[in-house]
């Protein structure tokens, strides 16, 4: 049912964990499907330096996960950001028809991260600005 | 690699003694039982006996005895057959825990015009018979509630039910797909006018079941075309499959008592032993009232299919009720029915037990249920870091 | 005794290599196809492996074939199905020859408020393009005429019925259940929407066949349950059935041509000798384009359950249109249909060949044959004396 | 599906034939089940003597056409006339239940061969009467 690489990352998922002090988080579920995502970043120099996943779901949720930490490390903010699900499912080598709504999640939970990092950083800006 | 079904509730293997008299029936006796020359005739007589046993493992008569394609279309033709009888709309009670072959069929005749009443369950699953007595209208046509869970075991309080039902001049029809070879069935005790049974459920093959319809019980077909089955159910009889239905029906009945009591003791030690080994985890369905084989477990914070996929690699296959599994984006209608709640239901794990497992077994899937679980949870953004 | 079955419209014997794979998907292979698990998936392999070998039959798509109980189940979920898309009263052409599975299911559809016109035929079993030309309404939403008669053997125009509908934008229906595996049948040559089929035609085992639909043709389940089939057909799939099915489809692919070459060449000598040995016999169907393993032959002054019984008491199993064979009082609505008179039918005798038969054997059946018309007739009071 | 013993009259049925200058012929027939029964008797002393059939018919109608013969040789008139479908089916050990409308024709052959020999006989006392 599932390709040699989505059963990879699920045997042996890639930056299993949560980033204490992390940049930016970012979390998104969907109770209907029994998935819950969560990434954190660490981002140095607006490149994501770190990245960890923990998730709650299916094996397609996890190899996701998985995954997109991979696709991930190492690029900068904008590059990450261009990430779709579409691509993370390629990556994979394609999920069955069925379990493609559980792809749509990880690079949800990449960017909802991302957009968390942005803002906090926004925030400190104008923090030191109103210093 | 060691290989553990655990997944009897789906499918059994079908047994040897089966397969033989199958294969007398493909490569022998092939004929059309219609045929009134000898060769249909060695095919009627197959079939003549397959039905005896089978009548014999319910305690029915063989004339109440309609072979069908399986259990899905025996119940079909139950709330059908029920109902095309009569020409006008009608009134049909099931529960929300059947089989989907139940309640997608009642909601087709809900699209036809008629009214159908979805009882509630308990939190054990267990349906209430006052519910049905308060159910009953002056059309209600049929009664249909299933006599075991097929997901979480639970045994329904059937007898009760047809009691009320006889009372109120109400047909009856109990789904006994999951009961028949596990628990005894007899439909004088039951009181039941209809039962649905399916042979792959026990031991036999696929692709062939029966409905039992109490003499005197009118239905109508559900399809048409030849005479067989004294009209009831046309179609060439599927000679093979009945006749290893009858096979399996033997020797379920020859072997209930010794196979139930060996599928309680292991189920038991299953149970005991997840929860001596596993925290967080709720057995779903009654504690005694369930089926011998059936043992059915949320595992809280990690996900149904995430667990299968890690069993079926280290050989032992179970069943999940969650949504990844039904391909409908919801978890199992029976464990929503009893008030668990959707992240719970996800994470559901069905190990149904069967004649080829051994405590051994059970040691070994608990192992790796245990190891599977740790893995997943330190995965798991729901689980408080540190626990298993 | 020397056994001679010439009765293989009725069923055909199963072949030892169906009956082989059958027992590996009954003994090894033995898991539910909708089971994720490794038990699962290796009978889904058999039964996607099937569904290939049988739309190669056909020249359709795997995903066009849904599996039904049988070439009865097929017939009534064509036509239902089609039906019970739309909401509304419709209007349906068929004939008068149809087999019972689509002649009663008509019947049904009437009861339920559609219309249904049933075409005749002429003297030789066949359909007049033209008519059902002229019987297209605005309201007709299927045209169903089966590709060959099971009685007569008589081949229909269908290819020319097809382009019919298809130019009034009506769907059209075949029952192929006695053609596919004889001649050769492409549902694209054909121009068919939906195309019935059953194994145990084609040397498979009973109680499974399959409906092709034509990608884009809209069909509703008239069974309701799982979602096997792409929802369109529930209930735990008959994976030894259908893996038979798929062997007997592959062989059948293989062999047609040589198989329809030598029942083609025994069907001549039979028809031959019994032309040049019994006098007052009547060949009934079409004398050329008919079912390569077809004779059917009306015995004048002599009743076909009497010729049956005396055959069968010799070893050799057939088949007859004589109403003592029906159960109903009534000849065979298909020779009926062709204008042959009432004593003329209940003389009639069908001998349908096989791959076992052999020149010898058709020896050995017109003397065994001659013999029993003789002493019948001696019997009989409608012959004249002195004739044999 | 049959007993042995129709099987017993179908294969070798007693008194096949027609009586040439019979005292009584009586023909019965059903087109919708496909028979026809043809019996003819001689009479001798009010006693029939002979008896013969002639039956166009399903197994079950040829038995019990021969069996009738047997049941009736050597009785007198009163005696046959009292014999019915159902005793034919008897003597037979039962007939299938969806054959039984077939045993019907074989006492009701018999009677009317003896109503016409009854009819000719007082025919012929008319005629003597007349005389
Ligand atoms: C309770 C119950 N009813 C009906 C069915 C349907 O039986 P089948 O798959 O043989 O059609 C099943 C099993 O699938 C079942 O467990
Ligand atoms: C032309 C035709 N259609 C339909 C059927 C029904 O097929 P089955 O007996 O497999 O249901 C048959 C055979 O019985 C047949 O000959």
């Amino acid at each position: 049912m599932y390709s040699e690489k989505v059963m990879d990352h699920f045997t042996n998922p890639r930056n299993v964990g949560k980033i204490e002090n992390a940049d930016g988080v970012g979390r998104v579920g969907n109770p209907a499907c029994g998935d819950i995502m969560q990434i954190s970043i660490k981002v140095d120099n607006n490149r994501i330096t770190d990245i960890k996943f923990k998730t709650f779901g299916c094996a397609a949720a996890i190899a996701t996960s998985s995954m997109v930490t991979e696709m991930v490390k190492g690029k900068t903010v904008e590059e990450a950001k261009q990430i779709t699900n579409r691509a993370v499912a390629e990556a994979l080598d394609g999920l069955p028809r069925n379990k493609l709504h559980c792809s749509n999640l990880a690079a949800d939970a990449l960017h909802k991260a991302i957009n968390d990092y942005l803002s906090r950083s926004k925030q400190a800006e104008t923090d030191r600005a109103v210093e | 690699m060691r290989r553990i079904y655990l997944d009897h509730a789906a499918t059994t293997p079908v047994r040897s003694e089966v397969a033989e008299v199958m294969t007398r029936y493909l490569t022998a006796n092939w004929g059309n039982p219609s045929s009134p020359h000898s060769t249909g005739q060695e095919a009627r007589k197959g079939m003549d006996d397959a039905r005896k046993y089978i009548a014999n493992l319910i305690n029915a008569s063989p004339e109440e005895i309609i072979f069908t394609s399986g259990g899905t279309e025996a119940d079909n033709f139950a709330l059908k057959g029920v109902t095309y009888t009569r020409d006008k709309k009608q009134h049909f009670i099931t529960t929300k825990i059947e089989h989907h072959a139940v309640l997608h069929c009642a909601e087709a005749l809900e699209k036809e015009g008629h009214a159908v009443t979805y009882l509630d369950v308990d939190s054990d699953g267990l349906v209430d018979p006052d519910d049905v007595r308060r159910a009953i209208r002056k059309d209600t046509a049929l009664v249909s509630v299933m006599l075991a869970n097929n997901e979480v075991g639970t045994v329904e309080p059937v007898a009760e039910i047809a009691r009320i039902c006889r009372e109120h001049g109400v047909l009856f029809h109990t789904d006994a797909v999951q009961a028949v070879g596990q628990i005894p069935v007899d439909v004088k005790k039951l009181g039941v006018d209809l039962l649905s049974m399916s042979a792959h459920k026990l031991y036999g093959p696929k692709g062939i079941g029966a409905l039992y319809v109490r003499k005197g019980v009118k239905i109508a077909p559900i399809l048409y075309g030849g005479a067989q089955e004294r009209g009831r159910r046309p179609g060439t009889e599927n000679v093979p499959g009945i006749a290893g239905f009858g096979k399996a029906a033997e020797l379920a009945a020859a072997e209930l008592n010794e196979h139930r009591e060996k599928l309680t003791r292991l189920r038991e030690k299953l149970i005991e032993e997840i929860f001596r080994r596993i925290e967080d985890v709720k057995l779903n369905g009654h504690r005694r009232r369930r089926l011998p084989g059936n043992v059915n477990v949320s595992i809280k914070y990690v996900e149904g299919e995430s667990i299968l996929l890690n069993l079926d690699l280290k050989g032992i296959a179970a069943s999940s009720g969650s949504a990844c599994m039904s391909g409908t984006l919801e978890p199992s209608h029976v464990l929503l029915a009893m008030g668990i709640p959707r992240e719970v239901a996800h994470g559901s794990l069905r190990m149904t037990l069967g004649t080829s497992n051994t405590e051994d077994d059970i040691d070994y899937v608990v192992d790796v249920l245990e190891e599977t679980v740790k893995k997943l949870r330190a995965m798991s953004p729901l689980a408080s870091p540190g626990r298993c």
